[in-house]
């Protein structure tokens, strides 16, 4: 098994819509080669591209985590943003480290099917350097773009625990999650394991990244339990609006654009026609999956609360991006439509309902990644003949057991050890004097000076 | 000396200004703050959660003036401020014992 | 007449810049066809890299939403930041589904001269996927990049409208610009229309994307009116600060990377030498109008004023971009530099005149994108001896005919059925509290708890 | 000596890391040439791949202007935000103007080891146009990409010098940085000088750019002085925290996103396998320094002061950047963690130790840029067999020595002229409302309406 | 009529106004204030250099009062936002000579 | 007790913060506000319309203070805010009837 898989099995599974493609793409490499005498300048090109896509795309989704950072900013208290900025790049940082160390290997290495092998991930290019373009893509340029989805299952988890979880277990937390937790659960898809043999299908990850993500981050929030004051003794919900909308919008706005990076460079490759083809399609659809979740979101909200509420709407912006996930390549775009629309309706119900459970969750992260990714991962076989309800059912169950059990052990080991909660006095204070001894914005209103 | 401290709704603040300046006041203080009274906040949604808006915008204004023009400050307030709406506002009038100008230190009468 | 139109078009207009690198592209790959005697490698490489233009051109177009986004919350008060920012998410999604319903093929579909043809758009990429690449790109692709570009034409309207128009209406305004008026207007010039035939010229939309926004934007403010309280009796004008300069200072950023997809992706291809001659130039053109237009913009508010304006210095930008995109190929850089500053010269006088007329634009968006959209268009024949000015002032009068037309007609229609401006009680308290029930920085004082 | 020279001299110096490659790439060409019996193909496929390269890196620099200039808005008090603003969208204007009429030609043009000649730039790819890719790229997407350079260094200069800098005065300086200082040293080294002929190493400008930067921020602000009410009298600092972390950070993750053009482009090629490897790998070692840099600071800021600094941890993240700048192709990934590693303990030390010198350096780039950049400088040889300390450090003198020297004669000018200080008074008040006559948030308290 | 004016603790407000409501107080205003006392910010580090922070954050709470509310609207406001430890905050009590209701032009006691 | 409330430049709150510690003064209440006066803001231009700044921002140092401390707490303030520019601002004196402090209960001279 080798860091390729990813493509293999996608080929192998997508069936019709995907393979045919691939393969016409393939006949024509092989017919060209021939006609030329000499496939090497194709298949250099072919290299090459396949390599930018995934650089191209790879720092789209970088920039993913500059979104979840404004969009977690913008939506937490003045008093707990500097500490959430502090989460954000800081989680980048060691998802990238611990991807190097032991994720990747983790979780493309090896040949068993429910995990990868223990080993410092390290490129080998030579064959391509000594003219062999058959590895397709750069070694590196793969692991850079796997690395950035790691990181975005993280961002997830940081969001719904805002405004009371301790900086170092969070980030011990994502220690494991990068390092541990995501790559075993990806290893069973995209590292060919048992559930890609299967024939669980998850283009993009709705589930591998969006739903463990939510997994990890419900699993969390139970642990932790609600922010004090969220909930009142006679059942109604306190709500604690957030610092600044024009910040959630742009954080908004920026994981929009890097979801082209997302869910465009998971085709893998970029080096045919047929590649490119099915990457302009995925910017369609999942651009408009997308606007349908708005339009659906703010439609929701007016009819039901008869106002329009932006976070609800921005919220509906990334229920249709997670939704669209699972399959981005196969619907045609009225499907794309109406899976982003459902999405953006079920956010606007979900976040009430999970406030209804008590269940704090400051971004809505849970109800964005965890259901929007449930369902964008059960509408797959609405427009993916090769896929069944079934076999998606296993996968999801599947990746909520795994990560639910291993999150709860992590989590408790940490509440019982170092703990994974600020005191009361310190939350009221606000993590940002109580952590990190200073303040997002020091100044007394703004327009005057600091005193 | 009295203070006259009003509070009142904020798009009302140049209004009351210029009805204060027209009487001659050459100074005052303003200042941002919140009331909470008889006027309630709507009952708004946030992220499906409702809640009720108890502390309203509103500014207050503080005036020093001399004890013969107090009554007139009061009632020019009063005119100015007043939508006849709930929600707009008082005028308390309270004694000071001492004023001074920090520039010139100049009291009372002189300070304003 | 096909999506290629714009394509051919361009080709056949713009004379010996643009033509002789294109022919003499098209002579390279034929001779090359024939030296390796098998074209299609070749070929697939070039749809490769034109589709891969379109995509990341388009991407980074699409980024200018959040440009926008951020302009106009940073230019409008606190208390209309929330809406804003919700009108900018949302007609980006609306511009994407109507663009797909109906507007990009009434813009690119048919055989008039005056309009497309209604029907939902579908691409057709069967003669690629089967090796023929004369397509030169993946359909959807340029269904991608022409979408974003109709967003752009809508994002200028909600700018100059914005703390008084209804969500809703807005909404529906934006309906038929981006699925009818723009693809109209468009079709007569990128759809191979009429002006088109009579040698008209604008590369990248100074006329059709800039203009057209700006029309509408105009049409709208007359008939909304005034801010309250923005122009006294006395004649004199009350200046509304905006509430946060460095977010619209962020804003003129995005928008000034964008701008690089905007005019270099209007070369519509990157497969030849030629063509990515032709992006470089473009990108250099675009940059040097950009940075000519704010020193200008500096200089000119520094000898009126004696003060530079940060505002105008941002909107100094804006106008040298948008008098460059006309013609960002032709120029040489020393007239891109003119083109520019004259650009920020005028937008630095447009908007206190605009505002002498009582036209209350809240961004400038007027000044901006009308007045150096024709300020563009009209620079063209300086450096481009295949146009003239008289074809130029044609199609400026056109287009600006029938977008005041039109806009009228449904911001009347609006006006008097379901109203297109919030009563002045919503107004003074903030479009936030009354459309949206909320506001975008809810809390009393930074640093300090929400009461 | 052309505008190829800094690949060439790159290629020359690299020694087996980057010279093997690209003689297999060039012998890879050399046989495909022949194998096809027609290399204009490939070429003119290798010529738009590398001319691709420097615009899209080209563009992620231009955005890490938007990065300094939210990243300075972030940490200077409010009074003084609109200027910085200013600052920042200006000399990134200016930096493109002189570069375009001075700069290039006095960094790339000519033959002297010391110096570039005097000449406008003007691009000429007439020989591609006619079928000779020899040239490798347009020409114009070199300049753009050295532009965008120059830009970066100007940046650091604002930063430093800010809140107290008049706004003129400092436009001056950067003409003369950007237009000639920059340039000439630059010529040195990338510009194929006597420094590149000793064998000094500088891949993407450690030294270069952020030293360059850096010094130049030195000078100015040992002749500026310090902010009024900095230093106590007592010998101890008063800290004047900036207006809003969360802008901070979203200037720092645009900085990193920016730096993936940054690094990735100085590979100045992409059409070859080994190319895209190199820029595959440079990625790697480029995030994995950055994300060393960050934990190295937080733990180094925990160690030391019990708390995180979140604005310690920003500059980690850049630290790691800076430092690996110098050589990002070379290190294996664990020496990339240990470079950046320890660029982010030098930063945390480095920021208190300036202060102590009462040095005023408003957001802490002489410690990122000057320090690290040196540092960055240092460790090439670690990993680049081909380079020496003794080499490396000559440089480092050389471009300390002639910047230095270079701006205090110009600052010195500016200070016996114009004035390089606002007054005391102007300082107090802020320099948004004394140069500006405007506020950046100019609201009573958000949420309310203005007074 | 008297004018209460409480300095508190931010997180007690909310308390403070249960407190008052439920002795029939129909308005209060609040402010934002900066308060230097007793109660000493911790010493903070901030990109190495050390302060210490003088000024911590409180709520101001003006509550005009009949004179018979007067004692136990100041012993409700003590209760409300006592929790025991330094910073709790002050209570001053001062003589307003002069109310009105903006709205309506009521005074003193009806203007409450 | 008295109410010294003084209306001064914001740059000179460390100035008298201090000068009041050394009289012994141990706590004091700040607030930001805007304020209007002889002293004008300058003729602003906003996107090419001028206007003018009538609201200058300026602090305000409430300070509960014993009758005997009072007179030399004014002159504490004059000297320290002082500029001998236009706009320094005001010292305002008025009556407290009773003072409390919320954490003891402690009344009055015990309470500040
Ligand atoms: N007893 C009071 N003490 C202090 N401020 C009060 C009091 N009552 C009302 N206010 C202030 O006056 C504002 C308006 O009062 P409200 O009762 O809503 O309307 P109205 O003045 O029309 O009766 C309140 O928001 C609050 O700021
Ligand atoms: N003399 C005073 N005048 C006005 N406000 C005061 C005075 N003393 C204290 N305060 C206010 O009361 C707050 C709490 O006072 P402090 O001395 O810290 O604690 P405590 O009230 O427990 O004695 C201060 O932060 C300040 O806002
Ligand atoms: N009558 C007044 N009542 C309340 N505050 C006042 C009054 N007059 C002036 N002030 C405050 O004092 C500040 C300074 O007053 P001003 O007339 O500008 O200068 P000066 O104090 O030097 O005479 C004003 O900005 C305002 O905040």
């Amino acid at each position: 098994m080798t860091p390729t898989t990813r493509t293999a099995r996608l080929a192998a599974l997508a069936g019709a819509i995907v393979l045919a493609p691939c393969a016409t793409a393939l006949a024509q490499d092989a017919a060209l080669g021939e006609a030329v005498g000499e496939a090497a300048a194709t298949t250099e090109t072919t290299y090459i591209f396949n390599t930018l896509s995934f650089l191209m795309h790879g720092f789209l989704v970088m920039w993913m985590a500059a979104g979840f950072a404004m969009l977690e900013a913008g939506l937490v208290r003045s008093k707990n943003v500097a500490t959430i900025c502090l989460k954000n790049v800081s989680l980048y940082a060691v998802a990238g480290i611990l991807y190097y160390l032991v994720g990747y290997n983790l979780m493309y290495g090896g040949e068993s099917a429910f995990i990868g092998s223990f080993a410092v991930w390290s490129p080998d290019d030579s064959a391509a350097l000594a003219g062999d373009f058959s590895g397709n893509y750069a070694a590196g340029s793969d692991w850079f773009f796997q690395m950035v989805f790691v990181a975005t299952a993280a961002s997830i988890v940081s969001g719904t625990l805002a405004e009371r979880s301790k900086l170092w277990p969070f980030l011990i937390f994502t220690v494991v999650l990068t390092g541990f937790i995501y790559p075993i659960a990806g290893s069973w898809q995209w590292g060919g394991g048992w559930l890609s043999e299967m024939g669980f299908y998850d283009f993009a990850g709705s589930t591998l990244v969006h739903s463990v993500g939510g997994w990890a981050a419900l699993t969390g929030a139970l642990i932790l339990g609600a922010r004090k004051g969220k909930y009142r003794p006679d059942g109604g919900v306190n709500p604690m609006p957030g610092s600044s909308l024009p910040l959630a919008t742009l954080g908004t706005f920026v994981l929009w654009l890097g979801w082209f990076g997302f869910n465009g460079g998971s085709q893998l490759a970029m080096g045919s026609a047929a590649d490119v083809i099915a990457i302009a399609t995925i910017y369609i659809n999942t651009n408009l999956a997308a606007a349908a979740g708005v339009i659906a979101a703010m439609a929701t909200s007016q009819v039901i609360y008869r106002k329009v509420d932006l976070t609800m709407a921005l919220n509906g912006v990334l229920a249709g991006l997670v939704s669209i996930t699972a399959d981005p390549l196969s619907p045609h775009p009225v499907t794309a439509l109406f899976v982003g629309a459902v999405g953006g309706i079920l956010v606007t119900l979900a976040i009430p309902a999970i406030d209804k459970l008590k269940i704090d969750d400051v971004v809505g992260a849970i109800s964005v990644h965890l259901i929007c990714g449930i369902w964008g991962t059960i509408a797959v076989p609405i427009s993916n003949a090769e896929t069944s309800f079934a076999t998606q059912l296993t996968g999801i169950v599947a990746y909520g057991a795994f990560t639910v059990v291993a999150s709860t052990v992590v989590w408790y080991a940490l509440k019982l050890t170092v703990g994974v909660r600020v005191n009361p006095e310190e939350e009221e204070l606000g993590l940002d004097r109580a952590e990190l001894g200073m303040e997002a914005y020091p100044e007394f209103g703004h327009g005057s000076r600091s005193i | 000396m009295k203070l006259v401290m009003a509070i009142v709704k904020p798009f009302k603040l140049d209004e009351v200004r210029e009805a204060l300046t027209s009487l001659g006041i050459q100074g005052l203080t303003v200042s941002e703050v919140k009331g909470f009274g008889r006027q309630k906040g709507q009952t708004e949604i946030y992220r499906g959660a409702e809640y009720s808006v108890s502390f309203l915008p509103k500014v207050k204004v503080e005036v020093a003036v001399a004890d013969d023009l107090a009554a007139r400050t009061v009632e020019a307030i009063q005119k100015a401020a007043n939508t006849g709406r709930i929600g707009d506002g008082k005028v308390f009038v309270m004694e000071i014992v001492e004023a001074v100008r920090i520039r010139t230190g100049e009291l009372n009468a002189e300070a304003l």
